[in-house]
């Protein structure tokens, strides 16, 4: 047993200096493309490091969205930012060196981040042996909760406001995009027999999977944002091989599944309130059908919103068949 | 049971959250649907308030799981006070707005702006300090969506720096939400207050939330952000910005220091109280230096949030009522400036002080009210501003930290120098014409509505500050 | 020293590391990159210290997390495109690198003309 | 230590050696195309061969299931995202190095 630990002790230690190693490396990178790829790395290893720490409902929300819908939404905010570059070549790409900022204030930067960390370090050393926090809690009301998975109970239950404000996060990152920009339409490229089939292979297991976690997540590792992140996942592959949101999709149908989640949240509160249950409380007896209608509610909003996501913008019905063929440059029609 | 489990605070932030998802689902009822839930809001607001006026302060457990466990909403006179102004000032901002935003912008405008008011109304009420990470969250992304309507480079740029700063503060704030948690095994403010003891855990958690929520406050140093994004931002936004959103996370602040970080920590109070006396010239000064309205008005929030922080090292009962009472008068006052400044951007397309050319005899209303709020941001008798400062001006002298009152007078030199460069600019004729477009009168008359509570503020003083003894939020000495 | 507080001080260390970039770097892209790695290093503290102890564990900060994770992705998403849209409005995926004094100097509402000053300026 | 102990040791650390192989190829080798070559198939067999090993301690049937599927689904999506990459190369106009 003795060499289990210290194998196990070898296994975090390396963990934990590959992923500042990764860190480091994915921020500092000359090449931003590199860096992006080591970052994802770094999101996987997270994974890992969550499942080393007795979390695998984190570790399967770091894979899923901390490393690859947020992988997925960088990549393709860099292709997004190359392709501009290509038509604005001569207003050369070179960044403005960050060497106007003198000697002395790095100095006194990297000063301030050891003292920092100095802190941190002290303070974390100096907390207290472990007080339980709120486990005890937690085991005294999760039959009243609804669902055995305490990750969940949480979330959902004890604090289903966090949750409910979180989802409004979401809704707002949404909003904002789409005031932002405007998608003409996707840059399709044709997807070729070989994506076209893992797509059709895919999506439904995919989707499975999906439903898989939402319903596991009552009792073992799993959840909504989980079964959100791999339906999002299907949606990007989706967008990937060019498919399309069809004209008749992206109006009130789309809003409306934007909402979705939030607005079956809101209802159910709304109406268990009706009946003298206080905001966000629901009845033990009827807790675990609730949460898992508003799971379901949640996790199909969540998918679609972060699929909206990687679309990056509003998009616009326009008539399909016409623009296809020739390449579009939305960065690149603003003279100046 | 219903009057057990049904609470208007509830219904201050869930209407607004319904009201910003029926605007997206119907876009084309946005902004009337916008105004009916803005006043429905404002009502529940007035509801609100009488209740804790009758009741006292009131504690509501969210899915009746209680305090460490679950989430508690908590209002008393301070948190009252906040959602009062909120509620005001939102809605005269969005009776401004119906006439201000053309139909494009509108549609992203309208839930945005109702998304912005459940953060700060879920922030107010929240008695939890990782709730209260999510309702940051809410409130700087909603802030920052707000800003990049206007588009432009300017405000583009302006918003990337205000999600990067933001960003920033919110993470400093968790890791310190972090440190807390596993000290004293809770995350509710009451609880942490009966828990808290002098730990390095609670010093670093103090150093890290102080600065994440300075940075969101933009005292000086920390303000270099808040300029362009306010000044970039489109007239109501800025005036919800400038009045409403910088003094939300201020509110985390005192909350905090008044209750968890209250021992011992006078070393740090007399650094925020400089840094908010440097804060008060800086921002006079700069303000003198501006060519532009907007930036001019921007500067003159950074001065005037470093006043609310020379409250911390005097730490009397007073110098807290002076520090609401400055906050709630600059609040309407700085809103009804930036109204009064957006119709004149709107007249003249522009809004460079030294081309103003008359404006006074043209836009006798938004000049009018310009002036009122500039009477309140002086501290000119009788104004709100007048009181604030009057009160912060005893609580000086009584603690005998003389040299604060020195600081209060100069600053108060500097905004009557900066108001009076405005107003007398907008007599005399410039140079350049330019062709006028004509504002609709209800942007004009919300403008007025607004500066003249701020001066009523300061008539009425006696009500505000009986309201803010509700639940003692300063009582005993802070604790 | 047990592991779980290794992976606090690992956050920690994340943490500031992330900050050192923010500051550090100029170009957008890298300063989002920089606030996913300090909010990964908050987490990490955040969970590591209550896995501590041979006590049931504690789901509450693993909740925090899953919110904290996708607030995240909410704001790394808005940031993206604002980085896109600001790049398509001056040419450059930078901050402005003018101070807010200079700012105001410039006009506001003409987009196009400060875009080409700024450029003029940076480049 | 039992005789399928033994043997789970074996495979896994057949397959470590595998994924060791896949690494450094994936580091030397001098173009797209071998480097992917190393990925594929040295990771994929490694992968197979950990899998087994690990299929040997489980408890249950389902188990073995789930392994297996982990297989197969990974087979898939490194064969189509090979395909991918060399599909791009090839578009990009990276030629095939010789020495």
């Amino acid at each position: 047993m003795e060499t289990l630990t210290l194998l196990s002790w070898a296994f975090d230690v390396t963990l934990g200096l590959t992923l500042m190693w990764l860190a480091w490396r994915a921020l500092a990178s000359e090449d931003l493309f590199k860096g992006i790829v080591l970052f994802i790395a770094f999101g996987l290893l997270m994974a890992l490091a969550w499942v080393r720490l007795d979390a695998p409902d984190i570790a399967l929300a770091e894979a899923a969205i901390g490393a690859g819908l947020t992988g997925a939404l960088l990549l393709g905010a860099l292709a997004k930012l190359e392709a501009g570059a290509e038509s604005r070549s001569r207003r050369s790409e070179i960044l403005p060196r960050p060497a106007d900022k003198t000697k002395v204030f790095s100095g006194l930067l990297v000063f301030l981040l050891l003292a920092l960390v100095v802190m941190l370090v002290y303070a974390i050393v100096k907390l207290p042996p472990l007080a339980s926090g709120l486990s005890a809690q937690v085991a005294e009301n999760i039959t009243a909760s609804g669902v055995s998975n305490p990750v969940t109970a949480t979330l959902l239950n004890f604090r289903a406001y966090d949750t409910l404000l979180e989802m409004a996060v979401l809704l707002l990152a949404v909003l904002g995009i789409r005031s932002l920009a405007v998608v003409q339409e996707p840059r399709g490229r044709e997807p070729g027999a070989v994506l076209d089939m893992l797509s059709h292979l895919l999506v439904p297991l995919l989707i499975l999977v999906s439903g898989y976690l939402l319903w596991v997540g009552s009792y073992a590792a799993g959840g909504a944002f989980q079964a959100g992140a791999v339906l999002a996942a299907t949606g990007v592959l989706l967008l990937l091989t060019g498919w399309l949101p069809g004209a008749w999709f992206v109006g009130w149908p789309l809003r409306f599944l934007l909402i979705f989640g939030l607005a079956v949240f809101v209802a159910v509160t709304l109406v268990l309130q009706l009946f003298g249950a206080s905001f966000l409380e629901f009845p033990p007896s009827l807790a675990g059908s609730l949460i898992l209608l508003i799971e379901v509610a949640a996790a199909l909003s969540i998918g679609v919103t972060l699929t909206a996501l990687f679309l990056g913008g509003r998009p616009q019905p326009e008539p399909p068949s016409s623009g296809r063929a020739e390449k579009r440059n939305t960065s690149g029609t603003q003279p100046s | 049971m219903l009057a057990q489990s049904f609470s208007w605070q509830v219904t201050v932030i869930i209407l607004p959250l319904v009201a910003a998802l029926l605007c997206f689902m119907l876009p084309k009822w946005g902004r009337w649907l916008g105004l009916v839930m803005a006043f429905a809001i404002t009502g529940s607001v007035i509801v609100l308030a009488y209740q804790v006026m009758n009741q006292g302060a009131l504690r509501y457990a969210v899915g009746g799981w209680g305090a460490p466990l679950g989430i508690d909403l908590y209002v008393d006179g301070l948190s009252l006070l906040m959602l009062m102004v909120v509620a005001l000032v939102g809605l005269v901002v969005s009776v401004y707005s119906m006439a201000y935003f053309k139909a494009g912008k509108a549609v992203h405008f309208w839930p945005l702006w109702m998304l912005l008011w459940t953060a700060m109304n879920a922030l107010f009420l929240s008695a939890d300090i990782f709730n209260l990470y999510v309702t940051l969250e809410l409130l700087g992304l909603a802030a920052v969506a707000l800003v990049a309507l206007a588009g432009g480079v300017d405000a583009l740029g302006a918003a990337m720096r205000y999600l990067l700063v933001s960003l920033l503060g919110s993470l400093c704030y968790l890791l310190g939400v972090a440190l807390l948690y596993h000290s004293f095994g809770t995350v509710d403010i009451a609880l942490l207050a009966e828990r808290v003891e002098s730990t390095p855990a609670v010093w670093a958690a103090m150093a890290l939330m102080t600065v994440g929520l300075l940075f969101k406050t933009a005292l000086f140093p920390l303000h270099f952000w808040l300029p362009p994004a306010h000044a970039s931002a489109p007239a109501p936004v800025s005036a919800l910005l400038s009045a409403l959103v910088v003094k939300a996370s201020f509110y985390i602040l005192l909350r905090l220091w008044l209750e968890v970080f209250s021992q011992d920590s006078t070393a740090a109070a007399q650094l925020l109280g400089v840094l908010g006396a440097a804060a008060v010239l800086w921002g006079g000064v700069q303000a003198l230096r501006q060519t532009r309205l907007k930036m001019l008005i921007a500067y003159s929030t950074v001065s005037q949030i470093g006043y609310l922080f020379l409250v911390f090292p005097l730490a009397s009962l007073m110098a807290w009522q002076a520090g609401l009472y400055l906050l709630l008068s600059h609040a309407l006052a700085k809103a009804a400036m930036f109204l009064a400044a957006g119709n004149i951007l709107c007249f003249g397309g522009h809004d460079r002080i030294a081309d103003l050319d008359r404006v006074a005899q043209r836009l006798p209303l938004s000049l009018t009210a310009f002036a009122l709020a500039g009477v309140s941001s002086m501290g000119l008798p009788f104004s709100g501003g007048f009181i604030g400062k009057w009160m912060l001006l005893d609580a000086a002298l009584q603690s005998g930290q003389w040299w604060w009152v020195a600081v209060i007078i100069v600053g108060g030199l500097l905004a009557a120098a900066y108001i009076f460069n405005v107003i007398g600019h907008s007599f005399t004729r410039a140079e350049i014409s330019h062709e006028a477009k004509p504002v609709p009168a209800i942007m004009e008359w919300s403008a007025l509505v607004l500066a003249l509570a701020a001066v009523l503020m300061g008539l009425f003083a006696s009500w505000p500050l009986a309201v803010m003894d509700i639940g003692a939020p300063f009582g005993g000495g802070g604790s | 020293m047990s592991s779980d507080l290794f992976y606090a001080l690992t956050g920690a260390s994340l943490f500031t590391l992330g900050l050192y970039a923010l500051i550090k770097h100029a170009h957008i892209l890298r300063k989002i990159l920089a606030i996913n790695v300090m909010g990964s290093g908050v987490f990490l503290l955040l969970v590591a210290l209550a896995a501590g102890g041979q006590q049931a564990f504690d789901p509450v900060p693993h909740a925090m997390v899953i919110t904290g994770i996708v607030v995240a992705i909410s704001a790394t998403a808005l940031a993206l495109a604002l980085m896109l849209r600001l790049r398509e409005a001056s040419g450059l995926a930078v901050l402005p690198d003018t101070s807010p004094e200079e700012l105001s100097e410039q006009l506001p509402e003409a987009p196009s003309d400060v875009a080409s000053k700024n450029n003029g300026k940076n480049a | 230590m039992s005789f399928t102990d033994i043997l789970t040791v074996l495979l896994l650390l057949a397959g470590a050696s595998f994924f060791l192989a896949g690494t450094v190829g994936l580091l030397r080798f001098p173009d797209v195309y071998t480097r992917l070559h190393a990925l594929t198939k040295a990771d994929n067999l490694g992968l197979g061969l950990m899998l087994a090993g690990l299929a040997l301690q489980a408890e249950s049937w389902t188990v073995v299931a789930r392994l297996l599927l982990i297989w197969v689904l990974i087979l898939l999506a490194s064969s189509s995202v090979a395909h991918l990459v060399v599909r791009t190369a090839q578009q990009k106009g990276i030629r095939p190095w010789k020495r």
